[in-house]
């Protein structure tokens, strides 16, 4: 049997506003001058992974097609090596944007189902804000707990490593001033890098 | 800044070859910057009398921007550093009249650099803004009264724009 | 020469062996490094993902406390960080925006931030400010015969650093060649070790690290020399999946401090050598300890 | 002119430009001349469509009759624009055409702000200015100055030969200079050209020679220009002979010394083939080279680094006698009327992208290297080789590198995506290699390109739409061994890919030479930010500068192809010509003057002339300035301590009273 897939996109799948949103992110401004050249693309060592490339990502935005670009598995395949960035003709902050469109996602929900990555950025943030710091080994148990813990019984041999290796930590690191890195993160306000209206 | 309407109001002195010509470069290119600046046209930066600044602030300008071909461009060789030269004493007599240094600034803006009138305006008139009104008419008033009574030759209070303000007294 | 030391959340964890190396080697140098009091994690590139805002904070959290506690440079090993600091310096100075954020939240903690903090990496202080002449004087046993892989990775020399070239980095080539070892030429200094894709996604992740390793044996490395503690672990420890899924690569990895320790004639055990998966060979040619006449 | 006066009575005619939109989309034009007409001395306020059309002046020619008008203010675009056109439309209508002011309400006004009442506002302040200023006018008269007719061409490429000829055919003499030991530029270096693929040597090398045969051309080759004074009609130039140590008039071109030479290999790297052969410390820089005369190499020749060579290119020379080892530096003055700059363009450095891997992997070359691969004459006698000697089988060519790039150079070279095609087609021809060529976009919008482009697909050349990421040569597949890896998106198809090929051609863009900031300011010309010198009107003085009488042509402008640097070319030269054969130049009366009853003899003003244009009478202790010398600056009238200077056109007085009327209107 041949399976058959409609592509066609109508003007009503687009979200208007979508990729002025995004530009008018600090440090996402670039995008605007986004030739399509492809280097984004080239150069990532992910983009074999990617069901839609960095460069398609800039189109997809600019041409305000947020679905599509949220529940993408691009943008939670980057792993922040910079090398877009620093390589992109025009100068495009590539790996903040990918940043921006995760934030979004997270904020909005829109990712694919029990993919680890999104859940660990979220488990990172909360152990942040709770202890101040990240104890690995804690953070990689309860990732798999929250994903797949299948996983984390092939994952036996690393986890013997570790112990033998003396990294099995399991005692929370934290800082000793909680309460005022709280408050910090608790005034800094929602919504990346956008300040909320000044009261 | 009591008054909310107030607007700086800077009187720019550009020389014909680089400033006055990225000024229109800025025109072509159709940058917007704000509309605070009025700009006399010079053949050169080396043309602008001290007097004329002080003029232009004794008339009421709350800032002066003189605009120039960078050092070693001159049109005429070498005008810009003679500016420099006057732009310098200028400065150290504004300060002792209690005028700041931002109010009165000396850039070199080359023929292409459009995008860069439009920064320095912008900047400048930010700068003036914060600084508020200068009020030099009235100051003066002040100072004539500080005057009278002794009639010592207090440098600090030499009036120059005086001067230059009798000078344009042609009515 | 003194610095602010911020050794970062994975120095005390997964890559407590570069701390535990590279504080006696910056001892043995005669630099003191101060540990930052009460810092808190950077953000990393996963907190960037929920809240940029946020992470702007974290960061500037740890530049408030490093400004305050006085004009010496900060020093961070860990690239995340490394890069996560800087970054944060580059957007409070260049978005208003991010600057207000962080002055509010900084400011309901009576902290604040000028921005006059500068963040260094070891190896940037070790070439500029300490210099390879004086580290010369102080190898007594040279890693002669020792083929080394030097690996950067990518986050300590992009896109923010300033010490060295963002596409063929040499500031640890030429420390690797004073301490004696050779360096061999390795095409992939800069690529990217898969980050924490190894264990999220590790059929991505791990080929990374994979086609890392299998160049590294390629070239003939006996060891790869790695600055970031993330490069470190990902290099080390998957061995066995890698074994299963590809085929073997086997060689070893270790922080770069951890071969200048061995140099100046550390003992291996003082160095966190012993916590590696994929031991390191004893050196080549092994010469007893003795002190170079200079 | 019964109204010169200033004393007597004024009358003003204001009017205030529409430009159709552009002034009054954002200036209320009647307010301004409602305004206007309310100030003393305006006579006639009027706002009109279009002030530079024939019934705008018209309208200024029928008031100055009709009302008795003495002063004449015109608010439109810049005076850089219009204030010939209207100072002439003034003067027709019977007053002096310095009885005129003009304000800049375009430019300076409705192009840059947004806010209607604001841009009013600012445009009410500076016509204001204008008309408190224009009632001080005086009449002035405009000197006439006769101009030298010789020119001076700068530059022996393309752009400047064809300049030079274009002029020495009209009658006029020729100076042309080339900093290299042969005229003839890039082009020389070239195999074939595009469109037609017609032989590059085949076309230029008769315009080389002709230019060494011209009666009214002087060819100075190895020379460079150190300083330049004057002005249009009147240049006085430096020129800098260097040394070839062979006299031109007495060398035959025979090369019987290069063969003579104690090394009897070439050693060094030849600069015409890009390194890609080797040459004596005795060499002619290519066989067609113009002058057909060889030149020592003073870095190199041993005689003249040391003294102590058997000079056996002497004896070869025998009693032609042409080498000459006593041979200076020379500086020759020279006089002309106008300059053409013709500079050309420098290649951008291929190493300045390290992801390409230039000067790392041997089988990466530069395009103008493949120029002399294919060259018949060039240095592998037209064979297309790896450095190990064999035959690429395939060939990947690599776009806009240090183009379009803001890491390097923004701009688009405009010449590489069909320089790229015409090597792609030439590989083509001399091997069965595969070739791939990486683009952004094909750009090939001259006569002829789009059908070139069509032809190169035909021919079955590949093309990837994606910039390159990297080329490694560390294999990941077995096709991939041995070979030069290009990762790239092939962003038409949708996914990376690896790309294995034997060489790589990348096509380096131009950029401005590494000396322009220098010849800039000799010439008296101004940069771009990037670089290339700048002409006077982007569309409508396209060779013209801001230094009267100095014109550009060629890749000193911006990047170019050979068939636009030769119509540059053509049209600097009669622009050159239209001057010269006019005669002289008006100059603006703009000058300084010295009102000898209040000068104190102080002499503060004698140094301060650049143009040694102020004397002092000792006699009667008094300063005075030669108005053929003044340039009008005003740099003394600033300094003089007794206000004795004066400038026309700028008097203080003038000045003071546009302060004053900026700063009237609130």
């Amino acid at each position: 049997m041949m399976r058959i897939n409609r592509t066609i996109k109508y003007e009503g799948d687009r979200v208007r506003g979508f990729g002025k949103e995004i530009m008018g992110v600090s440090g996402c401004e670039g995008l605007q001058s986004c030739i399509q050249c492809g280097t984004c693309s080239g150069a990532c060592p992910l983009s074999i992974y990617m069901d839609f490339s960095p460069r398609q990502v800039m189109a997809l935005v600019r041409a305000d097609f947020k679905n599509e670009v949220l529940r993408s598995h691009t943008v939670w395949l980057c792993a922040s090596c910079y090398a877009c960035t620093t390589e992109c003709p025009r100068q495009i902050r590539i790996t903040d944007i990918m940043y921006a469109l995760k934030q979004r996602a997270i904020q909005e929900a829109i990712y694919p189902k029990r993919f680890p990555i999104p859940v660990l950025a979220k488990e990172f943030y909360e152990m942040v804000r709770s202890q101040g710091r990240i104890t690995e080994m804690l953070l990689v148990i309860r990732l798999f707990l929250k994903t797949d813990w299948l996983a984390a019984l092939s994952s036996w041999r690393l986890g013997i490593g570790m112990m033998r290796t003396g990294r099995f930590e399991l005692r929370p690191e934290h800082i000793k001033r909680r309460a005022e890195l709280a408050g910090m993160l608790e005034s800094a306000g929602n919504g990346g890098g956008k300040p909320k209206e000044a009261a | 800044m009591s008054d909310s309407n107030w607007q700086p109001r800077i009187v720019a002195f550009f020389c014909n070859w680089c400033t006055y010509t990225a000024a229109d470069l800025a025109g072509v290119s159709r940058l917007k910057y704000a509309p605070n600046v009025r700009v006399i046209r010079l053949m050169c930066s080396g043309r602008v009398d001290p007097q004329f600044i002080l003029d232009a602030l004794a008339q009421g300008a709350d800032g002066v921007l003189i605009g120039g071909c960078h050092l070693g461009d001159c049109h005429y060789v070498e005008g810009n550093y003679k500016t420099i030269r006057r732009f310098e004493l200028l400065q150290r007599l504004l300060r002792d009249m209690g005028i700041e240094d931002q109010r009165v600034r000396l850039e070199w803006i080359s023929a292409s650099e459009g995008e860069r009138v439009k920064t320095v305006i912008n900047s400048m008139v930010e700068q003036v803004r914060a600084l508020g009104p200068l009020n030099l008419p009235k100051r003066q008033q002040g100072w004539d009264l500080e005057m009278t009574p002794h009639t010592e030759p207090a440098a600090k209070s030499q009036p120059a724009p005086q001067r230059a303000q009798a000078e344009v007294a042609h009515a | 020469m003194k610095y602010s030391y911020f050794p970062g959340c994975s120095l005390k964890g997964l890559g407590r062996s570069y701390e535990e190396s590279l504080l006696p080697v910056m001892k043995h140098l005669g630099v003191e490094l101060v540990e930052l009091d009460d810092w808190n994690c950077c953000g990393a590139t996963a907190y960037m993902s929920v809240d940029e805002g946020k992470a702007a904070v974290l960061a500037a959290r740890n530049l408030a406390i490093a400004e305050k506690a006085g004009p010496e440079d900060l020093m961070t090993p860990c690239s995340a960080c490394y890069l996560v600091l800087n970054k944060t310096q580059h957007n409070i100075a260049d978005y208003p925006d991010i600057n207000e954020t962080v002055r509010r939240a900084l400011g309901s903690a009576k902290l604040a931030y000028n921005g006059t903090v500068k963040v260094r990496h070891p190896l940037d202080m070790l070439i500029n400010d300490v210099g390879l002449d004086v580290i010369k004087e102080k190898v007594v046993r040279p890693l002669k015969g020792l083929k080394v892989a030097p690996y950067y990775g990518c986050q300590v020399v992009r896109p923010y650093a300033t010490f060295d070239d963002a596409w063929n980095p040499t500031t640890m080539d030429r420390l690797l060649t004073t301490l004696g070892a050779e360096v061999v030429p390795y095409p992939l200094k800069t690529k990217c070790c898969g980050g924490s894709l190894t264990g999220t996604v590790p059929e991505a992740g791990l080929r990374l690290t994979y086609i890392l390793l299998k160049e590294a044996v390629r070239r003939g490395a006996d060891v790869i020399a790695t600055v970031c503690p993330l490069c470190q672990f990902n290099l080390d420890a998957y061995h066995d999946q890698i074994n299963r899924r590809w085929g073997p690569a086997r060689v070893a990895t270790v922080y770069f401090s951890q071969l200048m320790g061995l140099a100046f004639g550390l003992a291996p055990e003082q160095l966190g050598l012993n916590r590696n998966f994929i031991p390191m060979k004893p050196l080549p040619a092994q010469q007893p300890a003795q002190k170079t006449t200079v | 002119m019964n109204t010169n006066n200033r004393n007597g009575d004024v009358r003003i005619g204001f009017y205030i430009c529409h430009c159709g939109h552009n002034i009054a989309g954002m200036v209320d034009c009647s307010a301004v001349a409602q305004y206007i007409s309310k100030l003393p001395g305006v006579t006639v306020s009027r706002d009109y469509k279009y002030m530079c059309s024939d019934p705008g002046q018209e309208l200024i020619q029928q008031d100055i009759r009709e009302h008795k008008l003495n002063r004449v203010v015109v608010a439109s675009c810049s005076p850089l624009l219009h204030e010939h056109t209207f100072r002439t439309a003034v003067a027709a209508g019977g007053l002096n055409p310095y009885f005129f002011q003009m304000v800049n309400i375009r430019e300076h006004d409705s192009w840059v702000h947004t806010d209607r009442a604001e841009a009013t506002t600012k445009a009410k302040s500076l016509a204001h200015a204008a008309v408190c200023r224009v009632r001080f006018h005086r009449a002035l008269e405009t000197t006439r100055v006769p101009i030298n007719p010789d020119v001076l061409v700068v530059g022996g490429g393309i752009a400047g030969i064809h300049a030079a000829l274009t002029v020495a055919n009209s009658g006029k003499k020729v100076f042309l200079v080339e900093r290299d030991p042969s005229i003839g530029g890039h082009m020389a270096q070239f195999d074939k050209t595009f469109p037609t693929l017609d032989c590059a040597a085949c076309i230029l090398t008769p315009k080389m020679s002709a230019v060494r045969a011209h009666d009214n051309i002087t060819l100075w080759t190895y020379s460079e220009i150190v300083k330049v004074s004057g002005y249009v009609g009147n240049y006085t130039v430096t020129v800098k002979r260097k040394p070839r140590y062979v006299n031109e008039e007495l060398c035959v071109g025979c090369l019987e010394c290069i063969n003579a030479c104690i090394f009897k290999e070439g050693k060094f790297a030849d600069e015409f083939n890009v390194g890609l052969s080797k040459r004596k410390p005795i060499y002619i820089p290519f066989a067609q080279a113009v002058p057909p005369v060889v030149v020592i190499d003073p870095e190199r020749c041993l005689q003249v680094r040391t003294g102590k060579c058997k000079k056996t290119c002497l004896e070869a020379c025998a009693d032609r006698k042409a080498i000459d080892f006593t041979q200076k530096e020379e500086l020759v003055e020279i006089k002309v009327g106008n300059i053409i700059v013709a500079t050309g363009f420098k290649l951008f450095d291929a190493k300045r992208i390290p992801e390409y891997g230039y000067g790392l992997y041997p089988n990466v070359v530069t395009a103008i290297e493949l120029e002399r691969l294919v060259n018949s004459s060039g240095p592998t006698a037209g064979e297309i080789v790896l450095r190990d000697g064999t035959h690429p089988k395939s060939v990947g060519m690599i776009l806009c590198v240090g183009s379009r790039d803001m890491k390097t150079n923004r701009w688009c070279s405009r010449t590489c995506c069909m320089h790229s095609m015409k090597l792609a087609q030439l590989v083509r021809e001399h091997t069965d290699a595969d070739v791939t060529v990486f683009y952004m976009d094909i750009r090939a919008p001259g006569k002829g390109y789009e059908e070139f482009y069509d032809k190169s697909l035909k021919e079955g050349i590949q093309f990837v739409r994606g910039r390159v990421a990297e080329v490694t040569d560390w294999a990941m597949a077995p096709e991939e061994e041995g070979k030069l890896v290009i990762r790239v998106e092939d962003t038409l198809a949708g996914f990376v890919r690896r790309i294995p090929v034997d060489m790589i051609v990348l096509a380096a863009g131009m950029e401005p030479q590494a000396d322009a900031q220098a010849v800039r300011r000799m010439f008296n010309m101004s940069c771009g930010t990037e670089g290339w010198f700048l002409e006077k009107h982007p569309k409508l003085a396209p060779v013209s500068t801001f230094t009267d009488g100095v014109f550009i042509a060629g890749c000193c402008q911006g990047p170019k192809d050979i068939p636009d640097s030769v119509a540059q070319a053509g049209a600097a030269a009669a622009e050159a010509m239209a001057l010269a054969d006019k005669g002289f130049i008006e100059q603006e009366p703009n000058t300084a003057y010295i009102v000898e009853a209040d000068c104190s003899g102080c002499k503060s003003c004698l140094p301060l002339c650049p143009y040694t244009a102020i004397l002092f009478d000792d006699a009667k202790q008094k300063a005075s300035i030669n108005q053929a010398l003044c340039k009008g600056c005003g740099t003394c009238v600033a300094a003089c301590p007794s206000g004795s200077i004066k400038q026309n056109l700028f008097e203080d007085e003038e000045i003071f009273s546009e302060i004053e009327g900026v700063l009237a209107y609130v």
